[in-house]
């Protein structure tokens, strides 16, 4: 069992739940985050100055699955999620030593 | 001069001063989070920037002397000669009538910032809403209040129907249209961030809409109460009326509510002064369903004028315009429309209506592009993408 | 037609429609975040329906001429006959007193929404409203001040101690009762989502409160000097002895100090003609402990009167009512109180209180059977445990 | 009695009530979420302790029969002798002017919370500020409008410039040195929590101003006319300033908008009826850059007055009151400055100005040390960092 | 060293915290999420239309523990938050493999 | 591959981005949560009464990284972020199994 823990932006939230639910997957958790990645955010030019936008608003989403389910979800975030441009983030794979529904108590 | 009238005029100014960032709270709560700062400032800047302009010079142009009926010439630059005195055929202060009439210039240029929110760079904007102030507002205001030729014309206007409400309603269509659409308004929905801020705009609207309409008498009496008793019947029907078609369709949406209380607003404006409640009543029915159908075409066209001003403002004050003429009862103002026999009156409105709509829209148009050849109208995609609050301001809304 | 009276009550109008938002604020900031919008639209809601039933009948059943002091007859419906004209014994135009009295319509509706908020259906709340607008609002307004039975007694309410408070504090008592509890009421503590939100709409309350004790004078005079002290000082020192109980409980909250101002505003208003500076001090004093406790007391007998229109409002208005007839001096308006040895006016106010509250509190539990039995009050366990915001209007308040 | 000088006045006392409330929420916005509650709360126990100590004897301080220049008599303790009747050589029942006056009072106080922000003890605030209530600011309210030493001498004050806003920005200066700095303000940002609140606060104060010094000329005729024409445009030319100062060293801020016009409009406070709206362009460009001097240097100086009521109203204040005796042109209210060459009125400015600036920063300076000496003025440093919203109000802004 | 993740009914936290706070248990992080779980939500009927709400407001406590302490957290979680209906939530259980004290240092 | 997750002060974060900036450490997810330590938060004396304010408000920071850096993050970590005083924060780290980033695909 994996935790798939992916960051996105914001605005493809809902792009990225529907490809999601398409393949099944509907449980998950969505946090809302700040993150700044390899390119260490955005740059604006001001006169002779510049300055970086850092901590852009983020979508943290995270799903608990199989771990034959990982592959399939890792790549429909990625097709639903990417413009292509920076800043599109990132999607990190745990590992889940248990999982439990707190309604039946089964563990699965 | 009556002390009745000055204070009622005063407490009118007041009113509607408050209205300028009513339209910024309005607006903001519509946009994204990272757009909430800049569209509030966005009303403080046409606050600050109409302020100081009305005195220097657009007064003038809009109540100086009137130059063949186009404009009002140059007679109180800096206020000259505009004193504690009456002014002409008025019972209050000329410096009551001046700022007055100021604020009705600045929330004009307020509204007209939905067209180009989420994207506007703030330098062209304010040298947008002088070009526009100086070669719209002015010769509107003068036209239909100042003596100019649609006044001649028989045009009436009570509070701004064409003078705020056509002009800013079509220039926003207009700088819609050259500014472009926002980043993604094809790809994902636009979520309102702050759903009771908007809702806050609305009731300081509502609330300054008093001052607006029944001020727009120019006097504490019979014709101020008339004023804002259709004012407030218009914006409550138009409101129902934009509810139930809101609930036809899915939910009521409470923006749906408000949004017909402002379509019901504007339209009453030019008609305030005109039509009792009964006129009110049709006013406001139809307010609520033309700026239901407007905002439904705006959308399905895919035009991005972000916040509806032109459905809302633009095509209530040419419905309410129109209404003027079709429901004017003597009884409350002399003047008498269609529905009594008078087909005079409606034949000057029609005329002023297409005139100012296209005056609007195609100066508007004009200026837009020169100031977006310019100096660009419009951010980099970098900075629309982290928003307008980081880019122009560097502040964040919330932390 | 005296022009300073009209700008005093035209303005007086203005401040007392912004209340109505002011309650949707005030009751917004202390649900949960997933029904702030639902709260603020009840108080939109109540002003567009109010506003329009107003016109076209309600007016009439108040104002109109009396038929055996029950309710007024049918000669204003839709205005008619209502002018530009000075309203009959007034000195401000007819028209400017009907949108005045409409807006003590509103806010009374809105006020009750306390006792249904996190759970009502929409649909039901606007058809409630309107019954208990016909039924209850309208015929209250009649005998107090459209020369019904009370009026005839010898009852006095100045500004609506009995028409607005009691009335909308006990139909909000019968309604928590017909509608039940919150879900979890019983279980967790349902925490205020948005504290400076509440405060924001608490200084809108006391802000239009000036209007609504002061323009109730009908002119700009020193009796309505004497109603704008003796209000704020109740509201200062009500909200005082709240506080000082809050901290001998505890610390001092913010929520308390201001619902001590509402529960002194509250208790003022029937008196604010008729006390002077001293009365004020005592009415707010009592406003403050009484309100208090009969919070308490309805917190430990379980009942789910949510915001605590019953408590504030409720009793705050029945205390008020009564002590006019202790504290009005003559030198104020006539009236003498049995502190100065007439036991009359104490007389007619009891009977007047008796009769209003229980009235008030068996017509609107009748009521709201009704509309419980017939659509059903309350939305599902589902909607409710979703939110308002998403089942009554799909909208989110922030993202 | 006049009822239009009477509907302009209680107009006026509403839109100057509504400010206090504005003022807390526009510190608000600008302390952490952490503090958001206590900021708005020191605003309302500002209204509800003042108001009720100036009916109780502050107001007999400041307005009663003039001792030796010092101080006003006991004879209005309770308001006993005000009643319903026309206030001495005005027009307007004196009633009307002691709420007025009080409202002035009121938002003094409140304005000083700016220096203690996010670190004072409740009760000792309550403490201290009916000590300076009593001791700093009565004094001052009597001797420039109640006929005291100052106004004997010939200085003036239209609605304030030393009164309210010298008095309140000095004392926030030595509250600020002898309550010391923020934990942290050294070592890290202090970053305001929400921006929007604090531009509804702004929105606020501008609207209330229009009631603060337009309502000074106690009647609404063209003086009053004057003084708001002037007011809002040395608001916004301020703001103008200010916002391209920003720039020069940055980006605009919306934060800097705002704070310009408030410097522009506590500048032009006490001038506002003495000069006409070439002075107003004049103060408003000088408040714009002095205030922003001052800012600046408090903030390279390292002191925490943490929301500027020192460098924006004293400084402000300062300006404005030196600039009377400069610009005063006689076609608005008789009194003539230095320009038209007159010096005796500057002279009298100058000596007003330093006289109220030494007593008001050492006595309030005095008053603080005593109250921090008797009962501790700031919290510990645990309650200050888990924030006086749960340290003080048991509360939580947001959940 | 265990990471015990648990997503719960905001309005369940209160109780959650008391109950483990009689187990000792008291370190904890508590974020703010929205979540939809298998049900893809709750379904309101409106006219002849259905909507779905999906992602409702959740509340994740994170409790870093000691191997022993896991399976008395789970209990004592499942038994304070469980209210028996859909959304009650899950548990999830991941490996820790440090954890600092920031103050001290000290690794536990 | 680890993630470091690290709760902080809030006030504390510009201070820890800006050292782990220095050492290159650009990357990073940051929360803003409530947390409780082991101090059960912080007592307020009131009356006779003593309040106990837990859930203090924190910032959680994110970090992925490969398993080399994971010390010095941590110690650039527990320099930065430290006051000495109750209230500090901890640090845990967590096994990662896979990283992607979206823009590229590539796995990291
Ligand atoms: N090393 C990391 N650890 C934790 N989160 C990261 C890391 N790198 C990136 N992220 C998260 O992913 C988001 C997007 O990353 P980014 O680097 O902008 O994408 P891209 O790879 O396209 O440049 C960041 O805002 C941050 O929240
Ligand atoms: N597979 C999953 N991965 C991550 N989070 C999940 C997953 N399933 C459920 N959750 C979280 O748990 C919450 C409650 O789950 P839910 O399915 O509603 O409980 P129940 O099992 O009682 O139906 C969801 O809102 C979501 O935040
Ligand atoms: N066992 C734990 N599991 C998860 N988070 C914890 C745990 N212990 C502490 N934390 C987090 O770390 C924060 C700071 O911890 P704290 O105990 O106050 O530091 P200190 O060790 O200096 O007392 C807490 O607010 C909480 O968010």
């Amino acid at each position: 069992m994996k935790m798939v823990v992916a960051v996105i932006r914001p605005e493809k939230l809902e792009c990225v739940k529907k490809a999601l639910e398409e393949k099944g997957i509907v449980g998950m958790t969505v946090t809302e985050v700040k993150g700044r990645g390899e390119q260490k955010g955005i740059k604006l030019q001001f006169r002779s100055r510049e300055i970086e936008v850092d901590m852009l608003q983020k979508t943290k989403i995270e799903i608990v699955a199989s771990d034959e389910e990982v592959e399939e979800i890792i790549d429909t975030i990625m097709n639903s999620a990417r413009t292509g441009k920076y800043g599109d983030g990132r999607i990190f794979v745990l590992p889940v030593e248990k999982s439990v529904k707190i309604r039946t108590g089964e563990t699965i | 001069m009556d002390s009745g009238d000055t204070a009622w005029i005063l407490a009118s100014t007041a009113l509607v001063m408050l209205m300028t960032p009513g339209v910024g709270l309005f607006y903001s709560g519509m946009v994204r989070r990272k757009n909430a700062v800049n569209m509030i400032a966005l009303s403080f800047v046409s606050l600050i920037f109409v302020s100081v302009l009305w005195v220097a010079y657009a007064y003038s142009l809009a109540f100086g002397n009137d130059v063949s009926g186009v404009i009002g010439d140059a007679s109180y630059v800096f206020l000259n000669g505009v004193g504690l005195e009456d002014a002409e055929g008025l019972t209050i202060p000329h410096l009551v009538f001046v700022i007055y009439q100021m604020m009705f210039a600045v929330i004009t240029v307020a509204i007209l910032t939905s067209a180009i929110s989420e994207r506007v760079k703030l330098s062209s904007f304010i040298v947008f809403s002088i070009l526009w102030l100086t070669f719209v507002y002015a010769p509107f205001a003068h036209w239909l209040w100042g003596g100019g030729w649609l006044a001649k014309l028989g045009a009436v206007d009570f509070a701004g129907g064409i003078v705020v409400h056509i002009s800013s309603g079509f220039a926003a269509l207009a700088l819609a249209l050259v500014v472009g659409k926002r980043g993604g308004f094809d790809e994902y929905s636009i979520e309102p961030h702050n759903v009771p801020m908007t809702l806050l705009g609305a009731a300081l609207l509502w609330f300054g809409w008093f001052g607006f309409n029944g001020g727009s008498a120019l006097a504490a009496n019979g014709l101020a109460a008339n004023a804002v008793v259709v004012t407030n019947t218009s914006a409550a029907i138009a409101a129902i009326v934009w509810m139930i078609v809101g609930w036809i369709k899915g939910k009521p949406g409470s923006l749906g509510i408000v949004s017909g209380a402002i379509a019901g607003l504007a339209a009453i404006t030019p008609a305030a002064g005109f039509v009792d409640v009964k006129g009110a009543f049709v006013i406001g029915i139809g307010a609520g369903i033309l700026c239901y159908l407007a905002m439904d075409f705006r959308i399905r066209r895919r035009i991005d004028e972000s916040l509806d001003a032109w459905a809302i403002h633009g095509i209530g004050g040419v419905w309410g315009s129109l209404a003027v003429g079709i429901f004017a009862v003597p009884q409350v103002n002399y003047y008498t429309g269609l529905l009594l026999g008078n087909a005079e009156l409606l034949r000057a409105q029609v005329i002023a209506v297409i005139a100012t709509v296209a005056y609007a829209f195609v100066v508007s148009l004009v200026l837009a592009k020169i100031v977006d050849i310019v100096m660009g109208l419009r951010v980099t995609a970098e900075e629309e993408y982290v928003g307008l609050d980081i880019s122009q301001h560097e502040e964040v809304a919330y932390t």
